[in-house]
Order: C-alpha cells, then structure tokens, then sequence
C-alpha cells in the first residue's frame, strides 16, 4: 500500500495544493494537463507533466484511460484526483484499484453509497442521522406520486436531482399548483447535466445555515471530525466564504460535539476511509439535518487546517498507505478562527459573468495572518474552458474580528489586472454589518445583500484617476512620437527603451 | 499641455506643468507619477497622498484602476475637444462615424464607396503604416456619405478618412 | 494619548509590516521615503508619503527634523520607528514627546538605560538578572585597566564595544598576549563605526546559543513575556535563521518559565513599556547570561506571532495609545512551531557580498503554513544604501519537522531573479543533519558547517541546461533575424511581437 | 540546426530537429519549452520531466537559473567551433583577444593603431547599428596586434575587426 510517487488528476490551485502536500512528505509527483494548461502552475511545480488531451474535460481531465496510462509511463503507485472532475467517481476510483495504483480517497463503495443522493439520505436515516423531510429516493417515483408526497412534506420545498449537485437540476417551490411545471423543469436539468432525469423533494428549511463537518477516517474503523465549517456565503448554491468554527455554532461546546458526531456517525455508515465531509442545514433553533457527504477533499478544506493545525492533504496520503490515524479527538481543538474567501474571475457587477484573458498582473497578499493557495501566476491565461476559481484568500485571527480585520487588509492588497474578479464583492460583504455580526443564513447574498447598494458607499476618486490618464497619455503620445520618428529612420526598440526612462522601465 | 480628460464621463480641464505641478479644473496639484513594475503598475502621489493604480489600454479605450474601482478614462486635446463640439450638434443622435486615421500612414486600398451600406466589421480603410497593413473596420451599420482619401495617397494621424450616415438617413 | 494617524519611520520590509497592522487597526498611515525608494513597497501602502532626501540614511532615514516635519504635515499623531535607523535613539523618542507625537516604543530613559551596555549590564545584575562575567563597563576603562580586568575573566573573552551592535567592535581574544592589539582596534572600529571608543570585557561563553525573550509591557506596570525565540544560526553575529519556540529548551518547562521570567525581570528593571527582546546567551548546562535587551520590535518577531496567535506590531500600537495589556501569562502557551529564514540579498557563495540591481523576477512561495514578510516586488531595484534584506520566509508547523519540511518546499519555490539571494544557503542549511537534530550553537554556520560540501550534494542538470540554453539562444537568433529584417524596412516592434509567438507572449 | 553548447564549460552537442525532438550527445530528448510570464521564466518539459528554468543575459553572458542551481552558457554553432579550435592552439594562454562585431554595421572610429597598449575598458571600435553608436571596449589589457576594419567600412556580424596580444609578448 507504500508509495513514493503520486500521479495528481487534477489542475488549478487544488493540483498546486496537493502537489505541495506531496512534496512536504518528500514524495516524486507526476501531474497531468490539457493543451489550454501547458502553462499553467501545476505543471511547472510537478517533477513530471503528460499530456493528456484537448482544452475540453471531457477530452482530458476526465479521461480515465490517459490518467492509468500516465501513470504507467510515469510510474506513478497513486493518484491524488483532487476535487471535481473524478474525485467523487466510484469507476475510477475502482479501476485505480484494478490497475494496482492507490487512489487517494474513500473504497469505490462508499463512494457509490453517498454520490446517490436517495441512498445516502436511506442510509443515513438507518443510522439515526437526521435529514431533511422529503422522499428519500431510493425508488424513482413519478411526477404524480412526486406532487402527492409535496402535500405531506408541505411548502415550500426544493426538488433536486438524484444525480446533482452545484445546484444543477434544483428547483424551489412554494405552492402546489407550481408543482407539474417545476418537476418537468427540474427533470429536464438534471438529463441535460448528468444523463439522468430522477429527481426527489426535501422540505426548505427556512433561515437555514449550511454547516458542514470534516472527518477524517483510517482503514482500522478510527473516525475523528475536525469540527465544523460554516459556508452560508453563497450564491445559487455556490459557496464564496467560509468559516471556521461556525459563528452560528459560537462557544455552543456541545453542539459542536453533536454536529461531529454526526460526521464521524455519516462516515462509519458507509466504512469511510480518508477524508470527507457532511453538510448540514441547520435552522435557527439548532436542528440539523443531513444534506450529503461529500467523498473527497473540500475546497474549503484549508480553514480546518488553520485552526486545527491539522494539514488535511497530508492526512489523505498517510491515510491511503495506510497508515493508523495519528489523531486523537479528545486532543482536537481548534484555536482561532479562520476565513476563506473564493476569488474567482467573474463579475460581481454584471451578474457574475465569468471573465476570461490574460492574466497581465496576479500579485497575491503577504503577511501576518494570510494564506494564498493559487494555481495561476502573472502571465496565465484564464480559459473558458474550467472553473473561474484563480486563487483562495484565507485569513487567520485569534479572534473572528481580527480574521476579518485581516481578511479586509488582503482584499485591498490583492492586485489583479488582465481579467475581471470577485474581489469588490468580498470587500462589500466584508464591510456589511450583519456579516460582521454573524447574522446571515444561506439566502442572505441573494434576499439580503445588494452589490450595487454597498458599492455606492465605496469612495470614488475621479479627479485621481483623470491626473493618472492625463499623465500615462502623454507618456504615451511622447513615445508613440519617438517610434515614428526612430523607426523611420530605422531605430531599433532598444534604443527607444533606453532613452524613455520618465516613468521607469517598461 | 492641456488636455480634456474623462472619466466615466466626467470631464476634466486638465493642464500638465512643470515640476509636476498639474492644474485640473483650476486647482494646482502636486503630483509624481511612477511606474513601479515592468508593465501596467503605477504608483501615483497626488500632494503626498499615495496611490497604487493599474491602467489597461484594449481597443483605444484606457481603463484606470484604483483602489479596486475601475474607471473608464478618455483623453483628448483642446483641438479636438472644439471639433467635436462642433460636430457635436449635427451628429447627436443620427449615427454619424467619422472614421480617422490613427496614425500616420499609406492608404492601400478603399474597399468603400459613398453610397455602400455596409455593416460592423466592414473594412472601410487598409492603411499601411509601419510596414504593417491595418484594416480599418466600421464599428457600426451605415451607408458611406463621404470618402475623403484616396488610394496610394497618405494621411496623418487623425485625418478623417471615411464618413458613416445612419442607414436609411 | 490617543491616536488615528501614524507616521512609519521606516522602509522595506517592517514599514510594510507595520503599515499592515495600522491598516488592520484602521488607523491612518503615512510614510517617508528616501529618493532611492520613491518606487517601494512601503510608499505604494501607505496613504499618504512624504520624501524626505537623498538615498543616504543619514540624509533621509535618520533626520528626526524631517521626520517630525512630515508629522506635522500630514497631522500623524504618532510615530512607529521599526527597527533599526532611529528605533533605539533615546533623544528621537523625547523628541517625539516634547513635539506631543506618540513614539510607539519604550520611553526614553528605558532605551538610554539599555542603549549603554554597560549601564544595561549593571542595572540588570542589581535586579538578579545573571549576566555575562565581565567589566560591568559602568565606568571608562583605561587599556591598562582592562588588561588588569582580563586575568580574572579568563580566557576566551570578547571585547565589546559599549555603543556597539551588529558585531561592530567585537574582538574575541584566546590569549593575554592578543589583548594589547585587539583593545587597539576594537576601539578604533567602534570610535569609526558609533564614535565611541568605549569598550567593556566579556566571558566567551562556549558552544553558547542564543535564546531570546520577547516581552510586552502596558503602562500600568503589567508585564508578560511569549515565551523564547532561538537565534543560534548566525554569521558573523548577523542572525540567519530563527526560531519559535528553542529547540533546546524544547519540552522543559521549567527552563521555559525561568527564562521568561528573565525577561520580565528586566523589563520591570527599567521601567519598560512597550514591546521588547530581551537578549541571553544559554550554556550546554542551561545556564544563562543577560546579553542585551533590544528596545524595539525585532527584525524575528514573526516566529512568535505564529507560535502565539499574538499580533505584536497591533499589541505596540494598542500599548502605545495607553491601552492596557490584555494578555495574561498563565493563558499564553505557544503552539505549533515556527521557523524563519531571512532571506538576503547577498551571494552566499562569494563571501556573502551583497548583491544589487533590479530585481526582475521575486515571486514569493504561498500556500499552507508558509507567511511573507517583504518589502519588494519585482520591478524593484536592490539599492546598495541599505540592508540586504528583502524579505522574510516564515514556516509554520505543527512539530518543527513540519515546520521545516514546509520551509524546503518554500524555498524551492521561492523565485528571485535579477539579484542573488542567500536561499542556496538555507536551503543547505535545511538539509544539515545536524541542524535538523538540534545540534547547533551560535559557532555552528561559521565553524561546523561547509556550504561548498553541502552544495556539492545538490543534483546539477547541466544537460537540462544546455537544452534550454540552446532553445532560447535559436529563439534569440530568429528574433533578431528579424529585427534586422524588420527595422531595415522600418519594421515595428509591435509587429515582431505578434508574429513571433513560438514561445509565448514577452 | 546543429549547435555546441557550453554548460560551465563542459560540451554539449546538439540538434534541434522538428516535432520538439533535441538529440543531444547522440541521446533524443522530446523536448517542449514555453515562456510562462512576459518576461524569463521558463517551463522546460523533457521526455515528461518539469523544470522551470530563468534565463538572463548581460553582457553576452547567458545564465540559466533551474531549482536555484546557476548555470553559465554558451551557445556557438559548429562553424564557429571549428575557427576556435584552429586558434586555440596559437591562443592557449597567451593572452590573445579578437575582437568580433557582435551584429552588422558600419564602423564609425578606431581609435587605436597597431601597436597601442590599451587597458581594460578602452574603447577599440565604434560601430554603428541600427541608427545605435556601440563602444566595443578592450575586455582585458593588451597590445593592439591587428586592426582589420576601416572607419567609413561595414563589417557583417563576427568579423574580426581589432586583435589584441599580450602586454609585452
């Protein structure tokens, strides 16, 4: 079960993260890229890159055929899939098994029992976890018994697909007469996403925060959780910040305990080995329900590590060659608090389209309390073709105020040029009162927060910005006027760069 | 120098003096302008307060960000400040372009004609400058009223080259 | 006592530092620059910043008058001095006062009364703290005097110069028969270097470490010590490498606490306000001897910061405004481990001359447990006026192990072109067997460790390199094909630019 | 192409071929370089493993930075081996120095005669390129031995145009 080298499936800043993880264990890595990645940091940080395919995933980081044959020719003994693309495929994680390679996460089986969303909420209601009312979907039930069970569940509720996640494939309804329209919509979706049109109904829990607990699982039954994260910053189901510990939590002890409980109750259920989450929605009066468990490594899996002192990453490896968790519960703490925010190349101004280019300037923050995990540098450039997420800013404080305070300082630090970001509406939030005391649930960015509204308190600076365009156009004009006249006389850009000195090198 | 500068819209009277002294809009500044990298950063000080601002020119328009606000900026001289006053008039509205050159260069060819309607993407002008051939594209739908240049002739920057009337107008 | 506006008196990599925490404090922050550091780091930060002459320090960094006129300009409240320039100068500190500007530091008579050695030696032996057998130096010891003084110290011994710092006026003399010409020099390297001939005698102590307590004290008499820091791996007294906490105290206690009792023995000692560092040499029998304390923020203090959870430059900023301690010594106990690595802009293979010029390329390693202190980016130029320190690379683990494992794994991704940095050597020191054991003193780099031997082990790929050598020299060539071609015909270099895309954008 | 490559002094022979193929010393390496930022920095793959490489030159003089280990190179073509080693015999520490034109041009000034003793840093050439006066000064002291250029004449990149012998040889 040993291995010295370790294939990563993955890209962007998860593949950096674990190639890293890797190298602090002094293990050989081997990574893998998409023509539109041959430049990209994870290449460059690996001992040895394969191509494996066109731009498109489908064609390369979901090819599970060049992944085994990467690892081959590379002699890679494990793969590392990171999130997305194939970390939560039972297949590959089987075949990986087959070929003789460790896959780094949870048995194929386990897998397959928490990625159907109807058997993971049978399996967890036998083992006495809560979850949400609603059908549990082991069977695939049609439209009519679909809106005959609504009325026993009651409104509003969500439709979902078996199949989803990501909000794919999710429709909230609110009367019963919305019903037929939103389960063919609902069905539709899903088909469309992931081939598979099953759909089931949980009820909508109201004021409902996402909380979700990090365990961490060896193959001898050990089980510890790493205590809670809080993610209801979220947009259309995407989460933009997240905590640790929770602020709903706070000093509640004991139902931190019990919201761990229930991960390590989630991860014995199914004979979890490795690293995994449950989320919960919890209501206002601290009922919890179970939403799924997601077998892979999170993306916001780097504020556990800040307050725990725990490096997950590292944990994955050790714990797929088997060794016994050197984690004990009753020794886990978590000191401090921590926050991540998601810096993604989108437009918080222009309903978050995503933004794509050449990354001309990608200057991170530095300093006491702030961690940067990035898979781009100066110079990349942002494809179509994956997720928007560049980099994760995560702050660390004593205190939640001084994360935030922190939080606050990189966001003004980070220095962004060539593609549009997130970053104003991590600073709005940043400023908005009931963020900063803690009052929001999961509705709160699309019910609660106006973009627009806090941006018209950010102070403008017009007259500063007109003496900057007056001054770079003339800058400008004086070299163009050199240009002409140098090179007309056949001078050479050399010259021109070296007598052109006013506002520093170029 | 004087310019007129705009931003967002806005537009200031703005004069580049001496010893870093600008007057905008009446008032004197104390300003040092530096680029602090090897490309689109600059650090500004405007009477000692410090500013870090980034500029990105695409497609002729020049975008000015500072402290993460992002401000469209427009410069442009007193001369044609008056012109397009001038113009400004007869043009509201109507769908007028006039397209000029943006250098000084050869004309190559004219694909277009007065009376041609063309639409956006159009090549009205292949001007060589530089050794390099430069397709000059209309920018929206409209027929030529005027073509003021002819081929193998040559023009200077910013001489208007081919005029676009709104279709139909 | 109060304040909103602080003026940082500083530059590089601790005006940065400083200016974070005024930031996150959200105070007001001004700064002053010399003409050499119109384009650093520390202007581009602050809100606002004044020029204040030429390149050389005592021109710019070191006039209090301009100081106190960029004060008054800009309506600064208080001053933080960082270290070094005019941090520990007692008559800048009553300036400040008799102008009604906060210093943010100690009082005056607490840095004249550490600021002499002698004075320092003697008040700290009447308060119990054991210091270093030696002349106490209180008095002005003629060469004679000091030579009578020598027999009964014994040899080893180190003359010291009393205004002395940096190892400026330090001889260590074996034999009686040195001393006649090593009390010549050592006062004339001390009279040029501080204008001070005064020296004082002191007891080499053997295979001696470097343990160092940080205290922090309110101005209401309440005192606390963060535990130690190590400082053992020095060159010519210049620390190299720190940590957090001393892997010699390690597990004991004990040790611990009486130690940190030595620092607030001497911070009470002299009335102490504010942040500071109190100085000691350790023996192998745990025996230790007051060196120095430093009235000021030190150059390591991150180490604690991380070991710790305390953000000390906020703690001076809060002292300093009257506020009163809030940390109390039995809650403090450090956690984890950190470890800092200074990295210099100086050639560790030539003598450790330092290295100037532009810097093309710094980009900094990110990711988990790794923090950067820095006061460059790339674009900036490594002047020869000030010190070689351009940033600070500081690794957190859970055990030292982790600790130093995340700080290979930085320095391998730590990029500085344009400048030579000394990372070869730390990453050579990193790899040290008896480094990573334990086993070092404050001798070690300059009599136990080889780093030509050490560097002897480092894989070279020079067939990489020829490869790549011959690549870029045909790219260079068919570039410059046609620059001739090009700019014979009046070519652009714009166009050259566009066609040539073979290996990517420049 | 077919060049020899000096890494800190040690040889190199080799081919690029098409497709990313290199033959060096006799071996085929698949070989894939990229510029990753506008500006040095390097990723190298070859036969799959990942290096990521700096390169910069001053003064002629390249060096290569991979995983923080410097390299001195040197990269010549075979033709240019071959001149060497016919005067690396006569040459061999002897303190002899040919000056070459480092690009084609006209040579303005040669301010020294056959026989003049020059230090370091004297300038033996001026040569003028692209519309650029360069001073090509004396690396290391010397007696001028030869001068084979003419002012007002054109030289093509390598010609030898001055030589220099040992002080006193």
């Amino acid at each position: 079960m040993t291995f010295n080298k370790v294939l990563v499936a993955n890209r962007g800043e998860i593949a950096v993260r674990v190639l890293r993880a890797c190298r602090e264990l002094g293990l050989e890595t081997v990574t893998v890229f998409s023509e539109a990645d041959r430049r990209s940091l994870h290449v460059r940080y690996a001992d040895e890159a394969y191509l494996i395919g066109p731009a498109i995933s489908a064609d390369s980081y979901l090819r599970m055929d060049r992944l085994i044959e990467a690892a081959r020719r590379s002699g890679a003994e494990a793969i590392h899939p990171g999130y997305g693309f194939l970390s939560e495929n039972a297949d590959f994680a089987q075949l990986c098994a087959d070929e003789g390679l460790v896959f780094v996460g949870p048995p194929p089986d386990a897998i397959r029992r928490m990625g159907d969303k109807g058997i993971a909420r049978a399996t967890m209601k036998a083992a006495g976890v809560p979850v949400v009312p609603g059908t549990e979907g082991e069977v695939r039930l049609r439209d009519e018994e679909l809106i005959a069970a609504a009325a026993g569940i009651g409104f509003p509720l969500l439709i979902k697909a078996t199949a989803g996640g990501g909000g794919k494939g999710m429709r909230t309804v609110r009367t019963m007469e919305e019903m037929p329209a939103a389960i063919e919509s609902a069905r539709r979706e899903s088909k469309s996403a992931f081939g598979d049109d099953n759909v089931y109904l949980e009820k909508l829990i109201l004021n409902a925060r996402h909380i979700e607990v990090q365990v961490l699982a060896d193959q001898y039954g050990n089980v510890v959780h790493l205590g809670e994260r809080e993610c209801s910053i979220q947009r259309r189901h995407q989460k933009l910040i997240e905590e640790a510990p929770s602020v709903f939590v706070g000093p509640d002890e004991d139902f931190r305990q019990r919201l761990g409980e229930v991960g390590v109750l989630a991860a014995r259920a199914v004979d979890y080995v490795n690293a995994g989450t449950v989320e919960c929605l919890v209501d206002a009066d601290k009922n919890f329900y179970f939403l799924e468990m997601n077998t892979r490594l999170q993306v916001e899996h780097p504020v556990t590590e800040l307050v725990t002192g725990v490096d997950i990453v590292v944990q994955q490896l050790q714990l797929a060659r088997g060794e016994k968790l050197a984690i004990e519960q009753s020794r886990m703490e978590m000191r401090g608090w921590a926050v991540e925010c998601r810096i993604n190349a989108e437009d918080p101004f222009n309903q978050f389209f995503p933004s794509t280019g050449h990354l001309a300037q990608h200057d991170v923050p530095t300093g006491p309390g702030v961690r940067v995990d990035t898979g781009v540098a100066s110079g990349a450039e942002i494809s179509p073709y994956y997720d928007p997420l560049i980099a994760k800013l995560i702050c660390y404080g004593v205190t939640r105020r001084q994360a935030l305070r922190r939080m606050r300082r990189a966001l003004a630090e980070y220095r962004v040029v060539g593609v549009t970001t997130n970053i104003p509406f991590h600073q709005n939030i940043l400023q908005d009162d009931r963020f900063n005391a803690g009052y929001f649930d999961t509705r709160f960015v699309e019910e609660q927060f106006s973009l627009e509204q806090a941006a018209s308190s950010v102070e403008r600076l017009p007259e500063v910005a007109a003496i900057l365009a007056a001054l770079v156009a003339q800058d400008r004009t004086r070299r163009s006027t050199r240009i002409e006249r140098d090179c007309g006389e056949g001078g050479s850009a050399w010259k021109r760069s070296v007598r052109w000195k006013d506002l520093g090198r170029q | 120098m004087k310019t007129i500068t705009y931003i967002d819209g806005q537009e200031f009277d703005l004069e580049l003096l001496e010893d870093g002294q600008v007057r905008i809009n009446g008032q004197l500044r104390q300003v040092d302008l530096r680029r602090v990298d090897g490309g689109q950063a600059f650090s500004l000080l405007v009477d000692g307060r410090s500013y870090e601002a980034f500029v990105s020119e695409d497609h002729g328009e020049m975008q000015v960000f500072i402290q993460g606000v992002r401000y469209t900026a427009e410069v442009i001289d007193e001369h044609e400040k008056l012109l397009r006053e001038v113009g400004a008039a007869a043009r509201l509205g109507e769908g007028i372009f006039e397209l000029t050159a943006p250098m000084p260069g050869l004309v190559v060819k004219v694909p277009v004609k007065v009376g041609d309607q063309v639409q956006p993407g159009n090549v009205l002008v292949i001007l060589e400058s530089m050794k390099m051939q430069n397709e000059l594209k209309a920018p929206q739908a409209g027929v030529v009223t005027a073509v003021l240049v002819a081929e193998g002739g040559s023009v200077e920057k910013r001489d208007v080259m081919v005029v676009l009337g709104p279709v139909g107008g």
